[in-house]
């Protein structure tokens, strides 16, 4: 997804190598403000570390393979010099740079004002999202819009084990803890989709735990706000009666039905979100039927349990039905 | 003889006929079925040493089944619950039953030979620390055979090892096996403080002392620091799995993160405990490589001592991303820059003597693995600094990054240096080189294969790869990174093939016909035999066989101290701690199967605990404390022989008691092992106040009246008064009374009157343990002393008994001297405990 | 010359050895030459007897561990009604019922089934438990037939407890609640009787009279005839498990587990045993309606209110006992065997047993919704 | 010989020798500790600019013992010893001098980090 990122390319050999096809999930590509910040820093850790490589390196053969000119380095005067005043001197320098930007982080995070609110709840193995405005609060699963270049204040906790949320592309990693509220402020430069994946591991399914990340302009994201609020959409499918026949609205709820389970996902507008099963699955109807049939086999110990109840037709209904759900 | 040195011959040669006969009758090596039996350092530690590479290569296997399965994206090669279990046990596996116990293997095999001791202090307790792991880390990997292993990460998170998410054996036996292995390393840690502090040989004053043994001296300091901390971690976390005491889950007032405090504090100093003892042998090895003194020792003893601390203030570096303040962050991001510094010390000494070379260069295996590994471990440092830096921490942490960090450190910092040590050392054990040729493929091919294989994991992790994952999709750019790690892995495990093909073509356990191939300067290197040298000799340089080439010769002649065995038994000059001036000569026990036993039998008693059989356990239990009591038995023998001559002129007594003996400074580093254990339940008992001040505003109405502390203190000093008395009434040698033994088991029960009144009192006011985190804090105070003055009552017994026995009087009263010891300290942490408990949530309701 | 044997420990250890195997061989000879004669009509000599008897009590005694569950009092009326109504149907063709003999068929088993009367005092519960669960080797008793069943052995062991006091009628009226009319000669000479009238459902079931008989029996008037047939054949085809039901279903035919369900299903729903839905507990009802989302556990009303499949059974009305129990079964995955069981164990998994006991308490004490439009009347005919 | 000089007074040489790294720890502990006990419990911001007071303070104080025991380092390991080893000695007191750099170091920069950034906010 999206391989034409050559922006950095140019910047250095390493950034060549790095974003050759910077991905979507890549710390690499710095489209938020503390990722891009980060980046910075990146770079100049990169350089830096690399100078005093070739330095260490250079010294040691000039030590083995130097002729007389290896005498110089011969005494105490190189350990003191090289052990103790240059780290002192490189390492204040940069400590303070990081203190600087840790300052940076904490001064955007206190003034966080936005009007936005949204919960991210790591469960084991989704994400549940719960989006916290002034008209009410609502649910969705594995997934965030953001409006672009709004500062947005999460409160990532956790129902079970500890999670932690990061998508590279915005900004760095924070743990989500039972017991307790962690707070980050994203804010994205400019529109894009983006992964994020669960970063501490956290059980079996640990690697199927990603979500992805839109950042939209102001306008399209009040639509999707708008929408998002809403009731589903489909009227009278008939997929709806397998839903509730099977007992899906014992732990999924569809508003504007009478499913208003709160143990897995919300799938309201499951049919518009762009992956299944935290990240796992595209979200095509034939991904839905996958999905219903072989869960277990493709999420391994994932909490659903086997629907081994529904028949062939009740599957394909279901599956059209929640991919309508849009 | 050479004559130049004033004090050349200390011992009149030639020596007696028989005498070396005689030695070697004492030092022999059992042999058969009797192996398990043998006490010599160079037995054991080359057992021990084997045991740890034989979980290298295991450890090792594992890792290739996971990178195979990690080589192309969406592979099913293994189960997701199989990976899982796989990167646990690789990860404990290479912490607990490799790293550590290797570096300290390399303590016992090495440390007596550079000292010229004729073995550590307490060769026993060397014996037991090996063969309880040997069996207890046996029987913890095999249970990746079946199905049974931890699937937590060597790491252990709670919540997810509570049993709402983790039921079943399995994260027990990481809980038990791996505390079970935790106490095997102090006891290693206690006998190499000990054999470094006070079984130096005459002359070797603390400026003298080779960098290895400061460098192992600082290893066991740390372990007995931090090794305590996880002991308590894994004990607070079984106690809630299996009873429910709430430390960790956030429901009862416990706080996950508490674990992460406790688990990083070993954690992190962890990595230095490996890493300080490896390049301690480098440091060992330069100056050998360039002929040359090693460049600023002084400053390297300062390098390794500032590691030593600093390694204690980083721990919440491996915490960063769990939202704690910036401030805190930016503290520990400090002392992560501020361990950098020592390093780079290090680095910069070793090219200082390279570049200071007087001979042409040879590059060897051992050069190459020491070159191989100042290449390495800089990378390695070098994204350690990156690390430090909190943002970029946030990036990186708990991805690829991280495992190519962690890996460049530690295997450029210690299995680099390992290896470079096996071709160095070798003549030290074996009658034959290992070969250069094969040496020198092993080298390359881990050299290459090591970046090969973890060189891309860096770009791996900051494209977003994140740790710990058994599979990925390749709608993301990974695969290729994955491919290349994939190939390096094989390149790695292709050396070590290399190494152990030349294993076994080249070594042969024996006396190597040239101790000395390498012509290195320090006192492995001088002649040696099962009794180690022939004698002591006087050191009074740093490289005294660079600065008297004829003492190899002198020495393997007799000419130095203790040339015989004077009191007919196993024994060794025990020095003073600093100038090393030789206070008195140490009887050491030989081979025996009571320490094997004991040791079989507490293994077995941890692990059938873990699968929860539990009149068994405890019937191993009772066997392993019977086992060590016929061990300690006939370890004191009291002063049987007069003032022995040494050589030189010197007289030395065979008995001391008091803190000159070396028994007592075992006891005061065992006290501080307790001591860091408590210090460990302190701050997790502040921790959990300041975390839920809730639990402790309530526990303020439901204490005590003030009466029951004040009985329980007195109880506690009544039994200080009691053993002290008790020494006082010790009979005149020969003689035998019943007063010492009655005020002995008053003082027992004194003490344990005292805990039975503080936790009764607790529970008779309504405390429950599984009530608030609150409450089990209370009631673990409780069991930390419980289980001090258990084993003060077994003492006491044993005290009696031996009493009775006539084995203890005025002048033989080690036993009785030390479990008074261990009575005063049970009374400050006892007090201690009692402030706290009784006092904190009177603060906390204010 | 005079050979002085000196008995060293190498030589004790070797006579020793010497001893034991010839002791085998010899049992070998005796076993291979086939002089024994193992006829059961001659019995064992008394010393054998004794032997064997010994050895069988230690063994049991040894084995037996399992002490009745804290929610279970041996005492409790269901479970001995239930212990009994399977012990007219399973025990007593062997070792007969109270004030009856012993088929002579089976009194020429050896050894001979004992009558229990006397017998059961000399064990304690965890013995009989053990015994009726796991079944003796050589004597005939064969093991409990649902396997990992336990939990149902209890009731057994809660009757034969009683079974000392209990005289000819006194057992009838305990175990025998469907008092069949008497077959006609004819039919009689023609079919015979099943002596243990072993599929007579009403024994613990409730019918168009009569309510059930134990609350550990589930009642079957208002479940739907799909769910009903899906029991019955899930039982017969050892799909799921229990040793009183299994025995029953096995001698059903398709039609019959037709005309069953739907005779079942016919029937009205019977109201609460005890108190109604306002008596239950808020805990009960929010995990009915809203499960414990937190823990994973969806709102039991959304499979089990009615409007879900016709294979998921209505909770609403049945005793509180029996849901417990189920509950445990499925939680520790006793119970785990049908696509349907499967799915319930990994919700029960997530449960306490509070919380078991709460939402129990409230499907005990909530009237039942008619699920179906009751077929026409073809209930009670067979 | 009283039993200390047999042990080369053991515990005060060692106790002098490693003082500027215990300070180091000392001080790492009270900034670390307080500050977690200052974010953990204040309810307002009063504990905020205190706590900052408190970090400087310390860190001042620290500061100062250091540069002390840096400078008396000889005279402290000397005080009351009877032993004529001298080298130990010069080699102690070598420890001493270059811990106390290494210590001033780690001090300063733990220190300083205050002055960049709020007390108890995270990011």
């Amino acid at each position: 997804m999206n391989c034409g990122r050559a922006r950095m390319a140019g910047i250095l050999i390493l950034a060549a190598l790095a974003a050759g096809c910077a991905s979507e999930q890549s710390a690499f590509s710095g489209e938020g403000v503390e990722s891009a910040r980060t980046l910075m820093l990146t770079w100049i850790l990169f350089a830096g570390g690399a100078l005093i490589l070739a330095l260490v390196c250079g010294l040691t053969a000039l030590a083995l393979f130097g002729g007389s000119a290896r005498r110089t380095l011969s005494s105490e005067r190189l350990v003191v010099v090289g052990g103790i005043v240059f780290p002192a001197v490189v390492l204040t320098v940069l400590l303070f740079y990081g203190y600087a930007l840790l300052g940076a982080g904490a001064a955007t995070g206190a003034a966080a004002d936005s009007p936005l609110r949204i919960t991210v709840e790591g469960n084991r193995w989704w994400w549940r999202v719960t989006y916290h405005t002034p008209d009410g609060d609502f649910d969705t699963a594995n997934e965030l819009r953001i409006p672009v270049g709004e500062p947005v204040a999460l409160e990532l906790t956790s129902a079970d084990v500890i999670h932690s949320f990061w998508v590279p592309a915005y900004a760095g990693k924070i743990d989500m803890i039972p017991g307790r509220t962690n707070t980050l402020t994203l804010e994205a430069s400019r529109p894009g989709l983006r992964r994020g994946q669960c970063a501490e591991y956290c059980g079996g399914p640990h690697a199927f735990m990603s979500f992805y990340v839109e950042a939209l302009d102001a306008e399209a994201f009040t639509d999707w706000l708008a929408s998002e609020r809403g009731d589903a959409v489909v009227g009278d499918h008939p997929g709806a009666d397998a839903f509730r026949r099977a007992g899906c609205g014992a732990c999924h709820a569809v508003r504007g039905t009478d499913a208003s389970g709160r143990v897995g996902p919300d799938l309201t507008h499951v049919g518009s979100r762009h992956s299944l099963g935290a990240g796992l699955l595209a979200n095509e109807k034939g991904d839905f039927r996958a999905w219903i049939e072989r869960h277990q086999e493709l999420k391994p110990e994932n909490l659903m349990p086997e629907m081994a109840t529904l028949d062939e037709a009740d599957i394909d209904s279901l599956a059209s039905y929640l991919a309508a759900l849009k | 003889m050479n004559e130049t040195s004033p004090h050349a011959q200390i011992s009149p040669t030639p020596r007696p006929d028989g005498e070396r006969e005689k030695l070697l009758e004492i030092w022999a090596t059992p042999k058969g079925w009797r192996l398990p039996t043998a006490v010599n350092n160079t037995v054991i530690g080359l057992l021990y040493l084997g045991a740890a590479f034989v979980f290298f290569v295991l450890a090792g296997i594992l890792a290739l089944v996971m990178r195979t399965q990690l080589a192309v994206p969406d592979n099913d090669l293994v189960s997701q619950d199989l990976y899982n279990q796989l990167f646990t046990v690789h990860g404990t596996t290479m912490m607990f039953l490799f790293a550590v116990p290797a570096v300290e293997a390399l303590g016992v095999l090495l440390l007596p030979q550079m000292l010229a001791a004729r073995d550590l202090p307490f060769p026993r307790l060397s014996a037991f620390a090996v063969w309880a792991y040997i069996v207890g880390g046996t029987v913890f990997f095999s249970t990746i055979f079946y199905d049974l292993a931890p699937r937590g990460g060597w790491f252990m998170y709670p919540p997810m090892t509570l049993t709402e998410y983790s039921p079943g054996d399995a994260a027990d036996f990481w809980l038990l096996g791996i505390g079970f292995i935790e106490i095997s390393a102090i006891a290693g840690a206690i006998e190499i403080i000990v054999g470094v502090l006070r079984t130096r040989p005459p002359g070797m004053s603390l400026d003298k002392l080779p960098i290895f043994g400061w460098a192992m001296l600082i290893f066991a300091g740390m372990i007995v620091v931090a090794f305590p901390a996880v002991i308590l971690a894994t004990m607070l976390l079984e106690i809630e799995r299996a009873f429910g005491w709430p430390f960790f889950s956030p429901d009862g007032g416990g706080d996950p993160l508490l674990w992460q405090h406790l688990f990083w504090f070993f954690g992190h100093p962890e990595v230095y405990i490996i890493f300080l003892p490896a390049a301690g042998l480098v440091s060992m090895i330069v100056p050998t490589i360039a002929r040359a003194p090693l460049v600023g020792h002084n400053l390297i003893v300062v390098a390794l001592i500032a590691t030593g601390f600093f390694s204690f203030g980083l721990w919440v570096h491996h915490m960063f991303t769990t939202g704690i303040p910036s401030l805190s962050l930016a503290f520990f991001s400090a002392a992560s820059m501020a361990v950098a510094v020592p390093s780079g010390i290090q680095i910069f000494s070793w090219i200082a003597t390279l570049a200071s070379r007087t001979k042409k260069l040879r590059l060897t295996t051992p050069a190459l693995f020491v070159l191989g590994m100042l290449f390495i471990f800089t990378l390695g440092g070098l994204t350690g600094v990156m690390v430090a830096m909190v943002p970029f921490n946030w990036q990186a942490h708990d991805t690829y990054f991280i495992v190519a960090h962690l890996h460049y450190v530690l295997i450029g910092g210690m299995v680099f240096p390992l290896f470079a040590t096996f071709y160095y050392w070798a003549p030290m054990v074996s009658s034959r080189l290992l070969s250069d040729t094969l040496g020198k493929w092993t080298f390359w091919l881990m050299f290459i294969g090591l970046n090969v294989a973890f060189l891309p994991m860096h770009l791996a992790g900051l494209l977003g790869m994140p740790r710990r994952i058994w599979t990925y999709p390749d709608t993301l750019p990974w695969d290729g990174y994955n491919l290349v790690s994939t190939i390096g892995a094989y390149m790695i495990a292709a050396g070590v093939l290399v190494f152990i093909i030349d294993l076994i073509r080249n070594f042969r356990i024996g006396e190597s016909s040239n101790p000395n191939p390498w012509d290195a300067g320090t006192l492995e290197f001088l002649p040696q035999d099962v009794y180690s040298t022939r004698s002591i000799p006087k050191v009074d340089s740093l490289y005294p066989l660079w600065d008297r080439p004829e003492l190899a010769e002198e020495v393997e002649a007799g000419a130095h101290y203790l040339p015989d065995a004077p009191t007919g038994g196993r024994e060794t000059i025990v020095t003073s701690p600093i100038s090393a001036t030789p206070q008195y000569v140490v009887q050491m026990p030989g081979p025996g199967w009571m320490h094997f036993f004991a040791a079989v039998f507490t293994a077995a008693c941890f692990l059938l605990l873990t699968v929860k059989v539990v009149t068994p356990a405890i019937i191993c239990g009772v066997l392993a404390v019977v086992c060590c009591l016929v061990w300690v038995w006939t370890i004191d023998k009291g002063p049987d022989a007069g003032p022995v001559e040494i050589g030189g002129g010197l007289r030395l007594p065979v008995y001391v008691t008091g803190p000159m003996a070396h028994g007592w400074w075992a006891m005061i580093v065992l006290m501080l092992v307790a001591g860091s254990l408590y210090l460990a339940y302190v701050f997790s008992y502040l921790y959990l106040w300041t975390s839920s001040p809730e639990g402790w505003e309530l526990g303020a109405a439901m204490l005590p009246d003030a009466g029951s502390p004040m009985l329980s203190a007195g109880l506690f000093a009544l039994a200080v008064a009691l053993y002290v008395l008790a020494r006082w009434a010790l009979p005149e040698p020969g003689g035998n009374n019943l007063v010492t033994p009655a005020l002995v088991i008053l003082g027992a029960c004194a003490l344990t009157g005292g805990v039975v009144n503080e936790v009764w009192s607790h529970w008779q006011a309504g405390l429950r343990p599984t009530d608030s985190s609150y409450g089990a804090m209370v009631y673990m105070a409780g069991v930390l002393t419980a289980q001090l003055v258990a084993v003060i009552v077994i003492m006491s017994l044993f005290v009696c008994v031996r009493q009775m026995a006539g084995k203890i009087d005025q002048v033989r009263c080690a036993g009785l001297e030390n479990t008074s010891l261990l009575v005063y300290y049970t009374f400050a942490q006892a007090l201690v405990g009692l402030l706290i408990v009784h006092g904190i949530p009177h603060v906390a309701a204010s | 010359m005079q050979v002085r044997f000196r008995l060293t420990p190498l030589r004790l250890l070797g006579g020793v050895v010497l001893l034991f195997a010839l002791t085998i061989i010899g049992a070998l000879l005796v076993a291979w030459s086939g002089v024994y004669s193992i006829a059961a009509s001659r019995g064992h000599p008394g010393w054998l007897n004794d032997f064997l008897e010994l050895g069988m009590r230690r063994s049991v005694q040894t084995n037996s561990a399992l002490s009745p569950p804290d929610h279970l009092d041996l005492d409790d009326p269901s479970l001995v009604q239930l212990g009994a109504a399977h012990f007219r149907a399973g025990c007593a063709p062997c070792h007969a019922a109270p004030g009856e003999p012993i088929n002579p068929i089976f009194e020429g088993m050896l050894p001979t089934p004992p009558r229990l009367e006397d017998y059961v005092d000399t064990w304690e519960d965890e013995d009989l438990h053990w015994i009726v669960y796991h079944g003796l080797q050589y004597a005939g008793m064969p093991a409990w037939s649902g396997a990992d069943r336990e939990d149902e052995v209890w009731a057994v062991v809660a009757f034969l407890r009683r079974l000392p006091e209990l005289d000819r009628e006194g057992f009838r009226a305990l175990a025998g609640r469907t008092d069949l009319a008497p077959s006609s000669p004819e039919t009689f000479v023609k079919e015979g009787r099943n002596a243990a009238g072993l599929t007579a459902c009403a024994r613990c079931h409730d019918d168009a009279e009569r309510d059930i008989a134990s609350s550990l029996a589930p009642r079957l008037s208002g479940q739907s005839a799909a769910y009903l047939k899906l029991t019955l054949e899930d039982y017969r085809a050892n799909r799921r498990q229990s040793g009183i039901m299994e025995p029953v279903a096995a001698e059903l035919t398709d039609d019959q587990i037709d005309q069953l369900a739907d005779y079942f299903a016919g029937l009205s729903p019977r109201p609460p045993l005890k108190g109604d839905a306002s008596d239950a507990s808020e805990m009960g009802r929010d995990i009915a309606e809203n499960g414990i989302p937190d823990r994973g556990v969806g709102a039991c009303m959304s499979c089990h209110g009615g409007m879900a499949e016709e294979t998921y059974p209505v909770l609403a009305g049945q005793s509180q006992t029996y849901l417990q129990n189920q509950l445990r079964l499925f939680r520790d995955g006793v119970r785990a065997e049908t696509p349907q069981a499967e799915l319930m164990s990994a919700v029960a998994a997530r449960l306490e047993d509070s919380e078991i006991d709460a939402v129990s308490a409230y499907f005990a004490a909530t009237t039942p919704v008619v699920r179906n439009t009751p077929t026409a009347d073809t209930g009670g005919e067979l | 010989m009283s039993q200390s000089d047999a042990n080369d007074r053991f515990v005060r040489r060692t106790a002098v020798s490693l003082a500027p790294i215990l300070l180091w720890a000392a001080h790492f502990g009270l900034v670390y500790g307080g500050a977690h006990v200052a974010c953990a419990t204040a309810d307002g911001a009063i504990g905020e600019p205190l706590a900052d007071m408190a970090v400087w303070s310390v860190t001042g104080l620290v500061v100062l013992v250091l540069v002390g025991i840096g400078l008396r380092a000889r005279s402290l390991l000397s005080a009351g010893a009877s032993s004529g080893d001298t080298n130990s000695n010069d080699f102690l007191v070598h420890v001493v001098h270059a811990l106390t750099l290494l210590s001033l170091l780690g001090v300063i920069w733990a220190g300083a980090a205050v002055n960049f950034m709020p007390t108890c906010a995270t990011r």
